[in-house]
């Protein structure tokens, strides 16, 4: 039997190893799905040497056999049809859902673990206090994650929810679980009290993740990420599976340093955001329609871009979040084949959160094969602009914002691109409502910007068509 | 009791090391496949929805159970799946492209 | 003892991992000096010569204890103490010195 | 007892944690040093735990004790001596030779923990296998350190030294030790047999590293660094030591890492290296570079050369023609102002024909306002050649080539820049195509240049950023 033991031990450090080398090769876009692949192996691995030592070792009842299949059937039918199904558009809401219930899965298994408890005396410590942090712990990340997702998908509304004496009620709720806690360890063995620190962590749950700003959400996500890894990890003590605890570990650490990563991308810092949304004052109502605000604004037509076009030397494009609800990535990558292919120099200036996830536009780029060496970063986008003949913005706006660079309004502070240093800007959006975060953009009334009152799609297949006519005169 | 006790904190602390340095200067192009990537690697919850099955002998037990292996599951066939569907996004960059100013300038 | 052996195997992977992931991308100038402050912490081989202190009884066991501790204990001195020197060397220059040195050299 | 077992082992953790942080930070300059110092502390709470472990739990006798108190004192203060006192262009050697004792000292608690065995019969595996790894690895290690000591001090001659048969000898010695090993692990305790094993190691290592080349000593003693650390991770087997496992597996694994790295930027592969030593014939280096004549290129990274200019005093940019074409003069000027104001000395020399047309470059740079003062001609610029740190050629090829000053060939006799003069060179081109001239540039496979292949603007706006990292720190 220890032998059998050791076995599964050995297993479980391969599982390690694949794991690690798995996240290392995601570091490169070139080797990330590799490394995906390989990770998944890891997880096959482990789960094997599990199910292997679970049978052989305790056996259990037909019924706990039954439900575990039921559940896996069930749970992972559901997971991979949404998984193939989801818009990508989407996929932040989904990653959160998973999150979600695997914070919910591990505080389930420590709340069995806690029942199995035969002694009617005081737990003992060393299963009592990781069964209490992984029920903390995956509550929170549960009931965290799926505001989260309320707020990314648009159910929740994505501006911060403040309650009056809220922080009060925070800090009640946050005693409650630390009380209830502290006595589920220290007192004679009793379930009712931990469901009291289960129901308390939900609850600090949702109020934690309430008062942020959907701007925010996506780092939040990755922290509540991180959290769960940690609540895996607890559930591995409380069953004593080394590879949850390797893998849960893993996950906690490095979910912990990409979410800091995440935050800086976006220039927040993850204190600022757990202590209070994104833009804390509220968004000015969108205005509808190219009217409001549009006195002193230069409108264009598709003719007069083509033109503009055809003639300059280096074009930047700056794509936002409605190049992506236009789905218009592959008439941008067409325009910017046909310039090229004239002998313009076309480059495509990407913000790390332009769009509604990090990478976003990237990923958009990269679906319609538009090669890396095109994407310029913010950096080298802002030297770009600098010898930039026309500035084509199609569905960015914040990213674009010159007010980020005054302090005192929702955007201050955020790295922006540069576009108003290029000679000429050409602006395509549908109307002068405001972006995410809701502000007016005073690019748009720049006396060098043109405005397309447009959606992105219908605008750069006119686009298209004018510079053909030019270039072949 | 010691001697496993201080086994499994050894292996946690480890791992935690393991990963602070693993994720080191990551593209910001990744970070959602990243987050993702690791979501679905805390999915070996599933491992413990089976050591659990193995245990229960109540009513409560089994819907304990079931509950963990159906969230475990979607937790970690979903992050699998929707991982490599956002990767198969990035094809390795020609070489002929100016890429090697592309890498140094990321990495 | 297979507990105890899993343990120690456990820990010997994780801390290999841990190494491979630590040292990525090192500028070339400090090459050098990390293999010098690697070299120094193998010298916790003198815990080694510690813990066999407490178990010898015959002269050759002294004698091999006397040989551990005297090679261990140069190894993690010298290695520190070395490391550190050849850091020190890492100071910026104070641009007062350096200016007057181009102009020297211009005019 | 077994409490105070878990507490030292809590200890070992911690030096563990101290361990990692030291050498991540070891990796940036301004924090190399501070990481060495936590390093150093974790060191201490290691051989603390041990220490007080050893005393508590197995007392042992006064003789022990004091060879033990002799060793240290005599070892240690050899040590620190020596530390203090060696030349730094000696500390190559004064590393290889603390990393002999090392090993050695590894392979003799190996040996005296066989010795204690106290069994007739055959020895428990999980102690006999480390047991024999350890000797092997840690004679290996010493024999080989202190050969390479020899080649670095110049005591034994550093071209390859071989011997007809030389291969099979290596090959008789590796079986008989590896035959003894396992002799040693099956048959009865037998320390005989040990010790046959331990000469064999130490012969191996000898003519394992005698054949190779003194400019590979480097290379090689940081791979017997990483042996120690295996032997060091062994003997913590034998003597069921954490600390010695963790830190011995560190280094380890990390110095392979930095071995191979180590040979990348001598552009030299380990294999080569080694088989080479076993006179398989000196395996020509790989392909370094994109291109012809990239053979024995060494290649750069932004972070190498920022790193080299945050810590130079006088550096010199050599702009061509590149720079022009790449339009990133805006980036250089920035660079250069980056570094002034930190104190470094930059200045610009200026060759009358690099670029296309004559004063190219002055055009270039004034439109960026590049101060006069910066812009040396071509006599004052070979003049401060000779005291330059750095010079970063960006997109010059022809106006650096000294093949000018030898007759026959395009740009024979042309009045060329000294940049073969600097200390260390860095270039910035694409590619190894020629320039104008359409002739190879020797200069780019002097072993003092670093080559960096890639368009000048993007390359410069990394190594802004790269400087950035390395001066704001
Ligand atoms: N990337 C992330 O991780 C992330 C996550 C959450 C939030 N955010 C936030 O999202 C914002 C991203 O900035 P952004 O500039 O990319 O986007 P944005 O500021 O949200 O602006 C998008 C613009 O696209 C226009 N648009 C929408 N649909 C369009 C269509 N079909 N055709 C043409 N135009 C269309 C909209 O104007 P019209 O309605 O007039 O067309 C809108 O002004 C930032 O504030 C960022 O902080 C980012
Ligand atoms: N100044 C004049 O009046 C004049 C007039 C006519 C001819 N010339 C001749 O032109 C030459 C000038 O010498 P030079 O050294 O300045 O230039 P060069 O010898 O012509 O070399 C320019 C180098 O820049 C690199 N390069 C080109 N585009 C680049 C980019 N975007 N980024 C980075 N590197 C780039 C090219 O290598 P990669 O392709 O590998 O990048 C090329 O090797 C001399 O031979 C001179 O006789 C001068």
């Amino acid at each position: 039997m220890s032998t059998l033991l050791l076995v599964v031990g050995l297993v479980f450090l391969l599982s390690a190893i694949l794991f690690v080398v798995g996240l290392h090769q995601m570091r490169t876009p070139s080797s990330a799905r590799r490394g995906n692949l390989l990770s998944a192996a890891g997880m096959a691995v482990a789960i094997a040497g599990t199910t292997v030592y679970a049978v052989v070792a305790s056996g259990g009842h037909a019924w706990g056999w039954i439900a575990l299949a039921l559940g896996i059937v069930l749970g992972g039918g559901f997971g991979a049809v949404r998984a193939r199904t989801v818009k990508m558009t989407d996929i932040p809401q989904l990653v959160s859902l998973f999150n979600a219930v695997g914070g919910g899965a591990a505080a389930a298994i420590a709340f069995t673990g806690f029942l199995n408890e035969t002694t009617s005396g005081r737990v003992r410590l060393d299963s009592s206090i990781p069964i209490v942090l992984d029920v903390i712990i995956g509550a929170v990340s549960l009931a965290g994650s799926l505001v989260a997702m309320g707020k990314l998908q648009g159910v929740i509304p994505g501006r911060p929810l403040q309650f009056p004496g809220s922080r009060l009620v925070n800090t009640v709720v946050a005693v409650v679980f630390v009380a209830a806690g502290v006595l589920t360890i220290v007192l004679p063995h009793s379930p009712v009290l931990l469901l009291v620190v289960l129901i308390a962590a939900l609850l600090f749950g949702i109020l934690m993740v309430l008062p942020i700003g959907g701007a925010d959400a996506p780092v939040v996500v990755s922290l509540l990420n991180a959290l769960t890894g940690l609540a895996v990890a607890m559930a591995g003590f409380v069953i004593d599976n080394q590879a949850m605890i390797i893998a849960g570990a893993l996950v906690g650490s490095a979910g912990t340093i990409l979410t800091l990563q995440m935050a800086a991308a976006m220039n927040r810092s993850v204190r600022a955001i757990i202590l209070g949304g994104f833009g804390t004052g509220d968004a000015a109502a969108p205005t509808a329609g190219p009217g409001a605000g549009a006195e002193n604004v230069r409108q264009v037509t598709v003719d007069d871009v083509g033109i503009q076009l055809a003639y300059a030397q280096h074009v930047m494009i700056v794509p936002g979040y409605g190049l992506a609800s236009a789905q218009a990535q592959h008439e941008v990558a067409e325009l910017a084949k046909l310039l090229t292919d004239h002998g313009i120099d076309v480059k495509y200036a990407i913000h790390p959160v332009a769009g509604r996830m990090p990478g976003h536009m990237n990923v958009l780029l990269a679906e319609v094969n538009v090669p890396y060496s095109q994407l310029l970063q913010l950096d080298e986008a802002n030297a770009a602009f600098e010898t930039c003949d026309v500035a084509l913005v199609i569905g960015a706006n914040d990213v674009t914002n010159p007010a980020a660079r005054r302090p005192g309004n929702p955007v201050s502070g955020m790295p922006i691109l540069n576009v108003d240093h290029a000679k000429s800007i050409v602006v395509i959006k549908r109307s002068m409502s405001p972006g995410y975060a809701g502000i007016a953009n005073e690019l748009f009334t720049d006396p060098k910007t043109g405005m397309l009152f447009a959606d992105a799609k219908a605008a750069l297949t006119g686009i298209i068509t004018a510079v053909k006519e030019y270039v072949a005169a | 009791m010691t001697a496993t006790l201080f086994s499994n904190l050894a292996i946690f602390v480890l791992s935690l090391l393991v990963g602070f340095e693993v994720l080191s200067k990551i593209p910001s192009t990744l970070h959602t496949p990243m987050m993702s990537g690791a979501n679905a690697i805390h999915g070996v919850v599933v491992a413990g929805a089976i050591a659990t099955a193995a245990t229960v002998d109540t009513p409560l037990g089994y819907v304990l159970t079931f509950v963990a292996a159906a969230f475990a599951s979607a937790n970690v066939l979903g992050g699998y799946v929707v991982t490599d569907r956002m990767l198969t996004m990035f094809r390795k960059p020609r070489p002929t492209t100016s890429v090697p100013a592309g890498k140094d300038v990321e990495s």
